[in-house]
């Protein structure tokens, strides 16, 4: 077992976000998929931070937490606006503009 | 372990600090401060915050620091540039915003309810843009002086999530808005995961979160390049994000058309002074020595930029949609600046910024301007003799539009030779070619609307232009002389350019 | 040539059997996500894998980090999200058929692809020097160390999340903050207003949430779940004194529609 | 004295004045243009009597820095080129004024918009060719755009904003194509010694000759649409058609020749090794358009159309006269330039009183004017002479002296561009029995002929034509210098008489 | 060589009076032609001044230049505007002034009723000048100036009454032909330039005799290019014909004395290459013997008189071409052929414009007759012309052109066998028609339209005609006598020697008299004899139709030349609309197909757009997958 195997699983779960993104349709999911790209992201952080030996990557993670938070904030304002507009949440429904 | 101190050098961080306290002063205005009086309150408040930052960027310009804020932030001539650039631009479309008719009366009203009609009947609009868009604004003056990724991180979305919110506060066409808002949103979140990301293959790579640590490892790193790769891709995808570089591109399009215009016309052009200067940074100092990794990549990113920009555009219907993509074909002129590498590519690309940057806000500032009942007209089909109906806004349309083509006596024509030259000078031929060859391509667009305005007949359909009020004409006027005089005279500014424009590192 | 997967770390055994307990849990869990219609399924797999990541956090050094994702992430954050799931509606489930046409094929590329290729590069890579572990660096605590970096050499990011957290606090605000722009009517208003619209249909005001029929006042018939009007609904000494009006208005298949609507 | 610049600034000081004058009073406005070309007009003579025609340095030279970052000054100075060239412009500017009196008339904007962008261009238009400084240059050949852009797009008539936009388009591409090779150019002087566009450092650069065939092909094409060489020229028709007679004369007799002139002060002396090596392909283009133009021209049925092809032809012999590398064919490319600018301005104007008299521009609905208008019929007739380059025309001494060059070094090509005179004859000739000869067709009746006032306007230019044809000695005297000066630089000398006469 | 200050006076008053009337407008038609008459009279005074100055020296001094100023000077291309008269030009340039100044006179009266007459006058006076100028200029180029020059004035003349669609096509016709001669000589002075680096006759001379063959045949060929366009020799001919549809006073002056025989006048001054060019010599000949015979056919079927006439100058220019091919004993037989026949044909051109003038302008003779009676005058002048262009002797005729008959026979040969016999065949055929307008015209019935009513021409107009008819008469005499000419022009030419000697005049005479007898004969027998219809009978031969079709030449340049030039060009006016510039608006159409095209990507849905971002993203980390392999 090395440390190494947690970047495999952070790049999996990027990826899996990734692709949920793409995917789901419900905007409420697609913007958890991207918490997950996040959380996966920090994994990474948190073993650098951890071959490295140092805390930088831990502090890194924190602030990802802080932002994603806030980013929450705002993410799900937008979306609880649109849906009070639209009766829906799926983004697929917001295809007004195009082309 | 011992704990050090933080020491923070205020006069340097002043500017950004003036915008903050402003900013918060503006949310205080907006719990104590009656209604009425609320929207002059803010107006005054906010142009007199960024005077006072610009002010201060003015007083600290020959300073350089690399430890004003514990490392965190570089303090050089090119960051004085940009910061000044941002400031300038903010300015003048903060004007834009101060006109009644851009931003809803009451964000969380229904489209179409009664609610929204009465919140409209007031004659009211949101005036918390005005501290939103100073925290933006002060997200963007950060960006590019960062010198770690936190701070580059924090930056970037501080300047994205009031741009997210202010995306979706049109007063017309909420609908529309409100998904441009969304759609905003989800992709910046999406490619800030990836520029997280690639952040972390940085700090896995270097060990070091600082740009200085993160370029000693790349001069001398001891392992193989592949995280470094994966992390300069990564990055770069949020910074291309951010500047709408093909294929990171899709949202601006809808995004410039949705939102209102004010707010489309700062976020084109300052958002993409932030990002280019940060990018420039990056690019400049901490990946310079891999040089041979990323150039190819970017120039073609750059040429497939360019191209489809020009291409697209020709193809559009809606001014708004025609200068995003246009906007998309002058990210990937400045992306040449960027593969340039050299002083001049710098030089080039700040000019060039701040020149692109000024002339979108005017463009955007016409377009507020053609309406009819029911609010802006962005239909190009109805902008048909535009030039008839009134001369002088159309003239000066069809003068930005000149700039973006890149005629002479324009500013636009010194911005792409310089970024040109640059180019050719790092050896980037095929990029100076495709940016040619879509320069061509632009033109004919650009034209096209000049044709319209000038050359054909109008259409009875209650398209008029709106006599600008003062700060919108405030507005033109500035931007227009600063158009041509850069265009006519730019040597000043680009003395002043080249005193300062040497990163330090 | 240090290969990245040779040196990083050889952990003890417990730590082995934890990742490979709950990495691959935490992986299904994530596809769980991409994979179930519903939206509060999703929410619920995705607090598995935070947890699970709090959990890795723990293991590899980030005590902090791990309670902080437990509390913080899956606690606060997570709760925001189901929260906002059941104003959306809790019962909305995706239909998982694709619509666009070419993103389903798209999106297998990019995941395969992007999954692959990370894994393969990851493979590849070398970092030149040996895994260090966090133990030197947390050796008077892991609070500790990163309050020490947070405060002093991070302070000034740390300051200006401050204003982010702002303006998120602003920007919700804006989007979801209603001011009252006319006084909301008394009940009193209202009752007077009701009265004097002049038709007397409308004084009684609206049926209570539940109750199937269409008009509230006390001569009107309540109607049978076949539409008919219930006879037993009306009090008998109104029915003595014939003040009952006719339900056949208010019946199923006669239903003015417009009668229930009327001002 | 600043001459050049004072050329410059006094077109301006007119459009500024007009810009004041009000909108209503057309008479004044007019007026107060015709005032400006007129002086303008008296400077730039007042000017060339100065001119030391044996020096072959440039002269009435100035030079103020610009842009110093990049480089860039702002260089004036003539040769014996650019000083005929200028003295064409200034003089084609009143002729212009007074000829169109009313043609800005009808148009999109006023009439004193009209005159502002006349002023404005012919600013350029002395800019242009007076530049030594190849970013000025480019800067304003470029700027030179959108002032025609305008007039054509707003004055003219039929499709006019098509066909503008097809001028621009077209124009644009060739200047971005000039463009990249001067970006190339200022690349390589600043790895040689120092950012510049100063013309003569410019052309002291070394490059291999794969960069200079590149960079030449960017200049030579931005040149060739603009002097329109086959294939490049199918724009030009439509411009011409389209843009009022004044703007068509600007348009061919003026803006035109920065293309052969840029040709001959670029192109040759930047890069005079790839101006050998695409030599022989660029005299087969300037073959074909003299005999294509010809041939269209005698096609066609519109006669602004026809005009435009004719000069399509005429430019095609410039073209060759430049590229034969003698020096006859160098001046008397030069001196056809001169020339064609007053038998074009001839050809415009008359044309166009004919036209708007008449109300079309197809040739067929044109007939017997020469009872009806025997003046303007003559006019006419004698501006094609002066087309077809007839002996006693100023044209022909041009066009000899082209084609002898040519013969020198390049008798095929010579010989086959000799059979455009007959063409020549022809295309001149239909239009002539067609509109002024047979009996007066319906609509023709009761055409008015020339009043005082296009009279004037036309005089000089009859005058000069002549004149110039038995006399072309000032002119030829102010370029023979050049001319033996360019050759010589190239490396050329002209062909020895095979036989050793003398 | 000596100068003289006098000679640019010849042009000059001339070329005046053409500005001034033509300038002058309407205000100068009461006055115009007399100014136009008496200074084309003072040019021909300055001409005889010049000739009186010229016989009183010595042959080596006679010839004089006067430089005018220096007209285009370009590298070693140094061309003088400046005027040379020698012996050869004095002879043209008293021919062109004297009949120049004849036919103004007679002008006066024949267009008398013209409202246009001032504008004539001017446009002959433009073409004295031009004319003058083409044989006073001292090198090709000048010549080439006053070459085109008087193309431009005979296309003014001819397209004088161009409101009549018809004369107008004639006159374009004349002026597109006489342009690809023009081409000739342009190419012919280019050929100088290149290999003598000179174009000015006396350099020329020098140099040629250094100057490669093949250079000088070049020179030779295209001279006789440029003869043939301007003197309407085969192949060049059409124009001619159809030339006739000038003034009359026009072709007498212009096609028949002046203008149409500058083609020998220039193979004339060209002696020097000729001589040296064996190959362009023999072309000339063949092409003047072609000619010559050509101009006789189509004389033979012509109806229109003045038709008939052109097709009979164009024979005798054939001769003259003939005669001047033959080299230097040609030289100047051709120039006495070329005087003579400048007398006789004006002097039946006015005669065939006096005829006219009293017929109402008819032209065809099959609706003349019978007018010996009404215009005696004109009879007897265009009679002695007729004995003078049939070579009776003691006419003019008789001298020149049977000394170009004895010096054909005698160049030896078979050549000379062959061109001896086509130049007695033409005698012959000359005699035949010019009988056959005689008789038509002057004998037999009348056959006139029922308006005529003939009259003899007032005295303005018989006046020039009685002095050509003296010149006819006396001419060939005068120069003949002695070897004047011959002798007068011989300083300008290499001398030979002694020439071989096939036949002896008196064999020639005889024979060439025998020719015209038996012509004259058969016209006599054909026309006189026979009732001759008013109206062209249409059941004639095949060759009298290909003949009154002037041999096919309209057709076989319409079908050779215009109807594919037609083609080509309605060709390429469609190519350029739909090929080049096609293919720029498919350019443009590309770029905005691929605008829209791309245009899809932009679906409008979220999920897309992070899918593009999810396969850039792929892309640039397969970019490094590749790099780091």
């Amino acid at each position: 077992m090395n440390a190494a195997n947690y970047l495999y699983l952070s790049a999996l779960l990027f990826t899996i976000g990734a692709v949920g993104v793409v995917v789901r349709r419900n905007a409420i999911v697609v913007f958890m998929c991207i918490e997950l790209m996040l959380n996966a992201a920090n994994l990474s952080f948190v073993t650098f931070s951890r071959i490295n030996g140092d805390l930088n990557g831990q502090v890194i993670a924190f602030f990802t937490m802080v932002v994603a938070a806030c980013e929450v904030v705002v993410g799900l304002a937008i979306i609880v606006t649109i849906y009070r507009s639209r009766r829906s949440a799926s983004i697929d429904d917001a295809s007004l503009l195009k082309r | 372990m011992t704990f050090t101190a933080p020491v923070l050098n205020y006069t340097l961080l002043s500017p950004i600090l003036i915008l903050l306290g402003g900013a918060l002063i503006g949310v205080l205005v907006e719990a104590f401060v009656s209604k009425a009086l609320r929207s002059i309150v803010q107006l005054s408040l906010t142009v007199g915050t960024l005077v006072l930052s610009l002010a201060q960027v003015w007083r600290i310009h020959n300073e350089t620091s690399m430890s004003a804020a514990m490392g965190s932030v570089i303090i050089d001539g090119p960051a004085i540039l940009l910061q000044a650039s941002i400031l300038i631009i903010s300015i003048i479309s903060i004007f834009l915003f101060a006109d009644t008719d851009h931003f809803t009366a009451l964000a969380a009203a229904l489209p179409g309810s009664e609610e929204e009609r009465h919140s409209l009947e007031t004659g009211n609009q949101v005036t918390e843009v005005y501290p939103l868009t100073l925290f933006a604004i002060s997200g963007m003056m950060l960006f590019p002086i960062a010198s770690d990724l936190i701070t580059l991180f924090v930056a970037l979305e501080m300047l994205s999530l009031p741009l997210y919110l202010m995306a979706g506060l049109s007063r017309r066409r909420r609908l529309a808005s409100q998904e441009a808002a969304l759609k905003y949103f989800l992709l910046g979140a999406f490619s800030s995961a990836f520029f997280l990301f690639g952040m972390a293959y940085l700090y896995g790579y270097s060990a070091s979160i600082t740009y200085a640590g993160i370029r000693e490892s790349v001069v001398g790193g001891s392992g193989n390049d592949v995280l470094l790769l994966i992390g300069i891709a990564f990055l770069s995808i949020g910074l291309l994000f951010k500047v709408g570089a093909v294929p990171f591109h899709a949202w601006s399009p809808d995004v410039y058309q949705g939102a209102p215009t004010p707010i489309t016309g700062f976020m084109a052009a300052a958002t993409k002074v932030a990002a280019f200067g940060a990018m420039l940074r990056i690019y400049y100092t901490v990946f310079a020595n891999a040089q041979w990794s990323w150039t190819p990549l970017l120039s073609v990113i750059a040429i497939i930029t360019m191209l489809f920009g020009s291409l697209v555009a020709i193809a559009q219907r809606d001014v708004k949609r025609m200068l995003a993509y246009s906007s998309i074909a002058h990210a990937g002129f400045l992306l040449a600046g960027v593969i340039a590498l050299n002083k001049a590519g710098l030089e080039a690309s700040i000019f060039y910024l701040f020149a692109y940057g000024v002339a979108t806000v005017g463009a955007f500032a016409v377009v507020t301007l053609v309406r009819d009942s029911s609010g802006e007209v962005t239909d190009l089909n109805r902008w048909k003799g535009l030039g008839k109906r009134s001369p002088w806004v159309a003239a000066t349309f069809a003068g930005f539009l000149l700039a973006f083509a890149g005629i002479p006596l324009t500013s636009g024509f010194i911005g792409k030779f310089s970024i040109f030259s640059a180019a050719y000078e790092s050896g980037a031929k095929g990029v100076v070619f495709a940016g040619v060859l879509s320069s061509a391509i632009a033109a004919f667009f650009y034209i096209r609307v000049i044709v319209l305005m000038f050359f054909t007949d109008a259409t009875q359909d209650g398209t008029s232009v709106q006599l600008p009020s003062a700060l919108t004409r405030a507005t033109l006027v500035i931007s227009i002389a600063i158009t041509i005089a850069l265009g006519v005279y730019p040597a000043p500014l680009l003395n002043v350019i080249s005193n300062l424009s040497t990163f330090i590192r | 040539m240090i290969d990245l997967a040779l040196q990083v770390g050889q952990t003890a055994a417990p730590e082995a059997t934890l990742f490979w307990i709950l990495a691959p849990l935490s992986v299904v869990a994530a596809l769980g996500m991409l994979l179930v219609k519903k939206a509060v399924h999703s929410a619920i797999l995705m607090a598995f894998v935070m947890i699970a990541l709090a959990i890795f956090y723990i293991a590899q050094g980030a005590p902090f980090l791990g309670i902080v994702q437990v509390v913080v992430y899956t606690g606060a954050v997570m709760m925001l999200f189901l929260f906002i799931l059941m104003l959306v509606g809790v019962d909305s489930s995706d239909s998982l058929t694709e619509t666009i046409r070419g993103l389903r094929p798209i999106a297998i590329i990019g995941a395969v692809g992007f999954g692959g290729l990370m894994v393969s590069l990851l493979a590849r890579a070398t970092l030149g020097r040996n895994a260090v572990g966090v133990e030197a660096v947390n050796a008077d605590g892991n609070v500790q160390g990163i309050a020490n970096l947070l405060f002093s050499t991070y302070v000034w990011p740390f300051e200006v999340v401050s204003a982010l957290l702002i303006t998120a606090a602003l920007g919700s605000m804006v989007l979801a903050h209603h001011h009252r722009i006319q006084t909301r009517p008394t009940q009193r208003e209202l009752s007077i207003q009701r009265f004097r619209s002049g038709s007397l249909a409308n004084a009684a005001g609206l049926p209570a949430p539940g109750v199937f029929a269409r008009h509230n006042a006390v001569d009107v018939p309540a109607l049978l779940p076949d539409g008919t009007a219930a006879a037993a609904s009306i009090n008998a000494s109104l029915k003595a004194r014939g003040d009952v009006l006719n339900s056949s208005a208010f019946e199923l298949g006669t239903v003015d529609t417009s009668a229930g609507e009327e001002k | 004295m600043n001459w050049l610049t004072l050329l410059m600034v006094l077109p301006l000081i007119g459009s500024v004045a007009l810009a004041v004058l009000p909108k209503e009073n057309e008479k004044l406005v007019k007026q107060v243009a015709l005032a400006s070309t007129l002086v303008v007009m008296g400077a730039t003579i007042a000017m060339a009597v100065g001119f030391q025609r044996d020096n072959i340095e440039l002269q009435f030279v100035e030079k103020y820095a610009w842009i110093p970052s990049f480089g860039i000054n702002y260089a004036l100075g003539v040769d014996g080129l650019a000083l005929v060239l200028i003295l064409m412009s200034t003089i084609l500017a009143p002729v212009v004024v007074l000829a169109g009196w009313n043609e800005s008339q009808g148009g999109r904007w006023s009439v004193k918009t009209f005159y502002i962008l006349i002023l404005v261009l012919e600013t350029m238009m002395i800019g242009v060719f007076a530049a030594t400084d190849v970013f000025l240059f480019y800067v304003i050949f470029e700027a030179m755009l959108i002032p025609v852009y305008f007039l054509i797009g707003g004055y003219g008539s039929g499709e006019r904003s098509a066909a503008a936009v097809k001028f621009l388009i077209y124009s644009l591409f060739g200047g971005l194509m000039m463009l990249a090779s001067i970006i190339a150019l200022y690349v390589m002087s600043g790895a040689q010694g120092g950012h510049t566009f100063d013309l003569a450092a410019l052309s002291q650069l070394q490059m291999s000759s794969m960069t200079q065939n590149l960079l030449f092909l960017g200049f030579f094409i931005a040149f060739a649409i603009k002097a329109p060489l086959w294939p490049l020229h199918t724009w030009l028709p439509d411009a011409a058609e389209s843009a009022t007679p004044g703007t068509s004369v600007l348009l061919l007799g003026v803006l035109d020749k920065v293309g052969t002139f840029g040709m001959i002060r670029y192109c040759l002396t930047l890069f005079p090794d790839a101006s050998k090596t695409f030599t022989p392909v660029i005299l087969v283009l300037a073959v074909i358009s003299i005999i294509y133009g010809a041939i269209l021209a005698i096609g066609q049925r519109d006669l602004k159309r026809l005009i435009a092809f004719t000069s399509i032809s005429h430019f095609g012999f410039i073209t060759l006269g430049i590229f034969a590398m003698t020096s006859q064919g160098y001046s008397g490319a030069a001196l056809y330039m001169f020339n064609h600018g007053f038998s074009t301005a001839a050809l415009f104007l008359v044309g166009g009183w004919m036209i708007s008299r008449r109300g079309s521009s197809t040739i067929s609905d044109f007939g017997g004017l020469q009872r009806i208008t025997p003046v303007m019929a003559w006019m006419f007739f004698l501006a094609g002479m002066s087309s077809l380059a007839l002996p006693g025309m100023s044209s022909f001494v041009s066009e000899f002296l082209v084609l002898v060059g040519t013969f020198t070094r390049y008798p095929v090509h010579a010989v086959i561009a000799t059979f455009g005179i007959v063409l020549a004859a022809l295309y001149i000739l239909i239009p002539v029995q067609k509109a002024l000869h047979g009996p007066t067709t319906p609509g023709n009746e009761n055409l008015s002929d020339l009043n005082l006032r296009e009279k004037i306007a036309i005089a000089p230019v009859m005058a000069i034509i002549i004149v110039l044809g038995f006399y072309p000695a000032p002119l030829l005297n102010v370029i023979n210098p050049a001319a033996t000066h360019v050759i010589a630089q190239l490396g050329f000398s002209d062909p020895a008489p095979t036989s050793g006469g003398k | 060589m000596m100068t003289s200050t006098s000679l640019v006076y010849l042009i000059a008053l001339p070329l005046a009076g053409s500005a001034i009337l033509l300038l002058a407008g309407r205000r100068s038609d009461k006055w115009g032609h007399l100014l136009a008459t008496a200074l084309s009279a003072s040019s021909f005074f300055v001409g005889l001044y010049q000739l009186s100055l010229m016989v009183g020296r010595t042959n080596s001094d006679r010839p004089v230049t006067q430089k005018l100023f220096e007209w285009i000077s370009v590298g070693t291309f140094k061309i003088d505007a400046s005027l040379m008269l020698d012996q050869l030009s004095i002879c043209f340039v008293l021919l062109i002034t004297g009949v120049g100044t004849l036919i103004h006179i007679y002008s006066i009266s024949y267009m008398s009723h013209d409202p246009d007459r001032r504008r004539f006058f001017a446009f002959l006076n433009l073409f004295i000048a031009a004319m003058l100028l083409l044989v006073l200029g001292d090198s090709y180029l000048n010549l080439y100036v006053g070459w085109e020059g008087v193309g431009l004035a005979s296309y003014l003349l001819i397209g004088f009454w161009n409101q009549k669609p018809a004369y107008a096509t004639a006159s374009k016709k004349a002026f597109v032909m006489n342009r690809i001669g023009d081409m000739g000589l342009s190419f012919a002075i280019m050929i100088a330039f290149a290999t003598m680096g000179t174009v000015s006759f006396s350099g020329v001379k020098e140099a040629a005799g250094h100057t490669s063959t093949a250079a000088l045949t070049g020179i030779g060929i295209m001279l006789l290019v440029a003869a043939t366009g301007k003197s309407a020799q085969f192949p060049l001919q059409a124009w001619l014909g159809d030339a006739m549809a000038g003034p009359t006073p026009v072709s007498a002056l212009i096609h028949a004395a002046t203008m149409v025989t500058a083609g020998v006048y220039l193979i004339t001054r060209s002696n020097f290459i000729f001589d040296a060019a064996p190959t362009a010599q023999l072309l000339v000949v063949i092409v003047g013997a072609i000619t010559l015979m050509f101009g006789a056919l189509i004389g033979t079927a012509k109806d229109d008189i003045k038709k008939a006439l052109a097709a009979s100058t164009m024979s005798q220019i054939g001769y003259m071409i003939l005669g001047a091919g033959l080299g230097p004993v040609g030289y100047a037989f051709a120039i006495m052929h070329l005087l003579t026949h400048g007398f006789f044909k004006a002097g039946m051109f006015l005669g065939a414009g006096s005829v006219m003038h009293g017929m109402n302008d008819e032209v065809n003779m099959r609706k003349y007759g019978a007018l010996r009676k009404f215009m005696p005058i004109t009879f007897a002048t265009f009679g002695l012309g007729y004995l003078a262009i049939l070579g009776v002797p003691p006419f003019a005729g008789f001298y020149s052109k049977d000394m170009i008959i004895e010096t054909a026979f005698n160049s030896g040969g078979a050549k000379g066998i062959i061109l001896g016999c086509v130049t007695l065949l033409g005698a012959g055929i000359t005699a035949f028609y010019m009988t056959r307008v005689m008789i038509l015209t002057f004998t037999g019935k009348s056959r006139w339209d029922e308006e005529a009513h003939p009259h003899e021409s007032p005295w303005l107009m018989w006046l020039p005609m009685a002095i050509l008819a003296i010149g006819s008469v006396t001419s060939g005499y005068l120069l003949s006598h002695g070897d004047t000419l011959v002798n007068w022009l011989s300083p300008l030419f290499v001398n030979h020697g002694e020439r071989a000697e096939l036949l002896s005049p008196v064999v020639v005479s005889g024979l060439a008299l025998a020719m015209v007898a038996i012509g004259v004969a058969i016209a006599f027998v054909k026309y006189s004899r026979n009732e001759v219809a008013a109206v062209a009978p249409t059941d004639v031969s095949i060759f009298t139709t290909i003949a009154r079709q002037d041999l096919l030449q309209d057709r076989f340049n319409e079908a050779v030349f215009m109807q594919p030039g037609q083609a080509l060009t309605a060709v390429l006016v469609k190519t350029d609309e739909a090929v080049i510039d096609g293919a720029v608006r498919g350019v443009g159409r590309i770029a905005l197909g691929s605008g829209s095209a791309l245009r899809g990507i932009q679906t409008g849905f979220v999920r897309s757009y992070a899918a593009l971002i999810l396969i850039g993203a792929v892309a640039l980390i397969a970019a490094i997958w590749v790099v780091t392999q």
